[in-house]
């Protein structure tokens, strides 16, 4: 990149949608006895997220909170992840977790993968800061995290 | 008085743009930029005299020694070391205290021994002691830091005890610009027959630093923090120390007879140096001493203090949010400023100042404990300054600052 | 077919001259000259993007940070490996090899356990590991060296056993110039369950190498000898051992969370890589992979073939006091020749060609070992090419040479 | 120093004296039972000298050898060492030492120092090719060395 002469627009990265859910989070908090728990950590700039989520019998997302400090995007992205994946199974948590990534990643996503991850687009405009990617992926790859650990040490599987 | 028009013209990177707006470069903590006359040097010494030092009997590998070890002459000069045998070149701050560690400390140390650091260390001089007194037994103690962000020595005497075997500290806070009484630290260390090492990378940049004043032990600092080249630095150690020490890595250069099974050592400081050096960048750093000399140290303190004062008062300013960390009494702070606001977080900060070209540095500094656990944030936000900052750039960070607040204010208003 | 000429115009100090005389550089195995291309991305990084990387939210640490991790890219791209995340930036093959010895083999190795190396090793491969073998209680063992000047495998299947933990052997003698069947070695070494490193200092400048061809586990070179900065270098770890590493050198950047009293690693390569790193070496060592890359490295060592048999015939006319160390078979050997008269010492040869301004290494090649114990004499002298370098340079060190005769010879037949 | 240009003459470095003494060298070998004995080693060109002295019952120099491996300069300057200290007590060897010293460095001796070391004073020339200078000092280093430990351990005072 040539950060000489480029101008990014802060409105693509600030947008309403995102300040909102960094100044109201959605589903912060610590759950108990979650069945899945994961913490990401940033260790260049210190951001910190805590995800726990709570399974139905049929291995639904009953209760998904996050807890955590650091900047709007990584704040306001866990928030919204709380919000999409609520009533999910983890195959259908990894699809999207994957999609999301594959956005972030500037590759040109599927109707079907696009419906998947509706709401999150407001994030696209990260990608213009790429520094800042790694903040807007910072719960998901926490899940991700979860989900495996959950896999390998609850359904005793490999992921 | 600086004649900082002059000086900056020294400076090439600082004509350059970013986003279309002429950079203005805050973060000179984290590292500093470099006069032409320090490019050159490395140039020259390139297109020039290029060759292995100290082996070699021909012309370009005498050339090349002859400038290498007048290099380390200017740097063991500038911090007024006795002579240059006692001066290691290292990559920088963290390699010399690591060497430290190695050379001095695992082979001195036992269980019980303690280890006297403060609150405010840079992780390079927190992480290597953690690693000594899991390997040798001894124990870490901290000095606390008070709440204005100055060491708090009123239970020094308990801090320094019999026990005391090496107290090391930085000199100038990284985070908190805060300048500590490193001198007095001194005396009472070596009162109970303790030794003292300086984390200088804060301060041999931006202040007069004499280790026979400060009557230190060790001293470390980095080359690209005070206008050299990245990849060098220096570790001072005090010649009486230096007899002692063990070996710190192996390899040519730092050995005199060697069979296969057996290695007598080199005299210091060569010793200490392993391999093929840092040629290049030792020069480069001898002329960025030779730079720093021509405008004197005490000009570079006093233009720091300067702009550190009308930076703190022009601060003020900001909405009420802010919290600025450090010492306010001018006399004891460097030329750092850190600042949190919960209303936009200083990664937000960072990256809105970015798009007006102005570069700070956000997170935690490489002092995690002294933020998370004492500041009690995840992050800060720190504008850093040095021979080339204006006030006016001053006015600019001021100006940007509350454009971000802007943007978060604004919506937060709407979000209610 | 490499065009010398136009290579030669890349290199500016090729245009100097020494006492009056043209440069004839021959001291390529001590270090080599270095591109425009190399000094000008250097330069352009000081001039343009000086930052500090990998904790910046600012367009300059973006950009040197981008770089960085670019160079990184290339170097293991150059030598490939698998990916960038096991290559660690090291200041040279001598910290590449102690990394080895402090993060590998001292956590791993115990009484008993046999380190194997050979009789021709450098001193950065040989002091490293008589300090584990010291800390360790590991036993050293050395693959015998031939008459001829090879590694003498007749009881190889004796020396790599059950106990054998680590083989690490230079790929290119600096001394002898012999190219070593290191992948015969690795296999030998992993039959047994042993690792394999190979010094590659003298070998990554002047051929292909790829790591996962050779089947080593670790590999370690230096950038001044291939084209790129002094204070850089590389070491490589197959991926599997990398992950059983333990840390290195302490302090910021290698660690992810950080309290007072504990730490946890960062991610490889960063965690064997702290504290501020050699940013412009590294980039500029990039630029060196480039440049070598754009001629092909299989061109680089057939010039380097073709030149080195055209001087191990032409010094053979030189009179007979003179002996020739190392293989005469051309497919085996690199292009470093090392020669002894007793009629002129090596020292004295270094001067005189020196007037000539011709540069040659004379003395042990931080090979005590090898050349006092095997070759017998207390020195060599080494002309040692690379792909600037010309025949007629080659005839220049040849009169030379025996302008050098003649001197002694005049004084001997005085002298009885 | 600028190696550009300058041009040293060999015919100074490598005065017919120095080549004699190179080529034939006076008093060489080891003494099995010397008073002082001490060996000079240049860890960087890897040249040795070994010095072995007897001392007459007034505490002159009976017999001086020198063994080793080296360059002209190194081996010569000890031979011609040998030659030039024999029936002399310490502190004449050390008079002549630092004076030797003196000449390399370049100041301007007195007559009487010039006198001391009549005879070394062709190795001037070596002045000329700085790195050489160690060669012609190794022996005289040596030299120092062995009478520093003697007055140690023998004569148990501070030199
Ligand atoms: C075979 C060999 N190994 C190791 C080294 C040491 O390399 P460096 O001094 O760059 O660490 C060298 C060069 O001096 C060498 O030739
Ligand atoms: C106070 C302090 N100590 C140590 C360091 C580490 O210096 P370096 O990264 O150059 O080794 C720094 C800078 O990052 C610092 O500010």
């Amino acid at each position: 990149m040539d950060y000489s002469f480029d101008i990014n627009s802060l409105d693509d990265l600030y947008q309403e949608v995102i300040l909102d859910h960094y100044q109201r989070p959605r589903n912060k908090g610590v759950l108990t006895n979650p069945d899945i728990s994961s913490k990401g950590f940033n260790p260049f700039c210190g951001d910190e997220i805590i995800l726990s989520i709570k399974l139905d019998s049929k291995g639904k997302t009953k209760c998904i909170l996050f807890d955590g400090q650091g900047c709007s995007i990584s704040q306001a992205s866990a928030s919204m992840l709380t919000e999409l994946l609520s009533n999910k199974n983890l195959d259908e948590l990894k699809s999207i977790s994957y999609s999301f990534r594959a956005m972030m990643r500037g590759e040109s996503l599927s109707s079907g993968e696009m419906s998947l991850i509706e709401g999150l687009e407001v994030l696209e405009g990260v990608r213009k800061f790429p520094i800042r990617i790694k903040c807007a992926l910072l719960a998901w790859a926490a899940l991700e995290d979860g989900i495996e650990e959950y896999s390998v040490k609850v359904l005793k599987k490999e992921p | 008085m600086l004649d900082i028009k002059a000086i900056r013209k020294d400076f090439p990177i600082l004509s350059r743009t970013v986003y279309g707006k002429p950079l203005v470069y805050l973060d000179n903590a984290a590292t500093s930029q470099k006069p032409s006359s320090v490019i050159e040097t490395i140039t020259n010494y390139y297109q020039n005299y290029n060759s292995n030092v100290h082996r070699g009997v021909h012309a370009l590998s005498m050339e090349a020694t002859e400038h290498y070890e007048a290099a380390r002459e200017k740097v063991a000069n500038f911090i007024g070391a006795p002579d240059s045998t006692c001066l290691i070149f290292v990559r920088g701050t963290t390699e010399g205290i690591n060497l430290v560690a190695s050379s001095w400390a695992i082979p001195n140390l036992g269980p019980g021994d303690e280890i006297l650091l403060s609150e405010m260390e840079h992780h390079s001089n927190l992480i290597p002691w953690q690693r000594v007194a899991q390997i040798t037994g001894a124990v870490l103690k901290f000095i606390p830091v008070t709440e204005e962000g100055v060491l708090d020595l009123e239970n020094l005497s308990a801090l320094i005890n019999n026990r005391t075997k090496l107290v090391s500290v930085t000199h100038v806070s990284n985070v908190l610009g805060t300048i500590n009484p490193v001198k007095e630290l001194a005396r009472k260390a070596h009162n109970v027959g303790a030794l003292i090492m300086l984390d200088a990378a804060q301060s041999v940049p931006h202040m007069p630093v004499n280790v026979q004043d400060l009557e230190c032990d060790f001293l470390a600092f980095s080359s690209h923090k005070m206008l050299g080249p990245t990849g060098i630095g220096g570790l001072y150690v005090r010649p009486s120390v230096l007899k002692t020490m063990q070996p710190f890595q192996s390899g040519g250069e730092m050995v005199k007879e060697v069979t296969f099974t057996s290695a007598s050592w080199n005299d210091h400081p060569f010793q200490f140096e392993a391999g093929t050096p840092s040629i290049s960048a030792s020069i480069g750093l001898g002329a960025a001493v030779d730079y720093l000399q021509s405008i004197g140290m005490d000009e570079v303190r006093n233009h720091e203090m300067a702009i550190t004062q009308y930076a703190l008062e022009e601060l003020k300013h900001l909405s009420e949010d802010f919290i600025f960390y450090g010492p306010n009494d001018i006399s004891i702070r460097g030329g750092a400023i850190s600042f949190y606001s919960d209303l936009v977080h200083p990664h937000d900060l960072g990256t809105i100042l970015d798009q007006e070209g102005i570069a700070i540095r956000t997170g935690h500094h490489c002092a995690m404990p002294l933020v998370r656990e004492r500041l009690k944030v995840s992050a800060t936000a720190r504008a850093s300054f040095y021979i080339y900052n204006t006030e006016s750039e001053v006015d600019q960070l001021v100006k940007a600052l509350k454009k971000a607040t802007r943007i978060f204010t604004n919506a937060y208003k709407k979000n209610i």
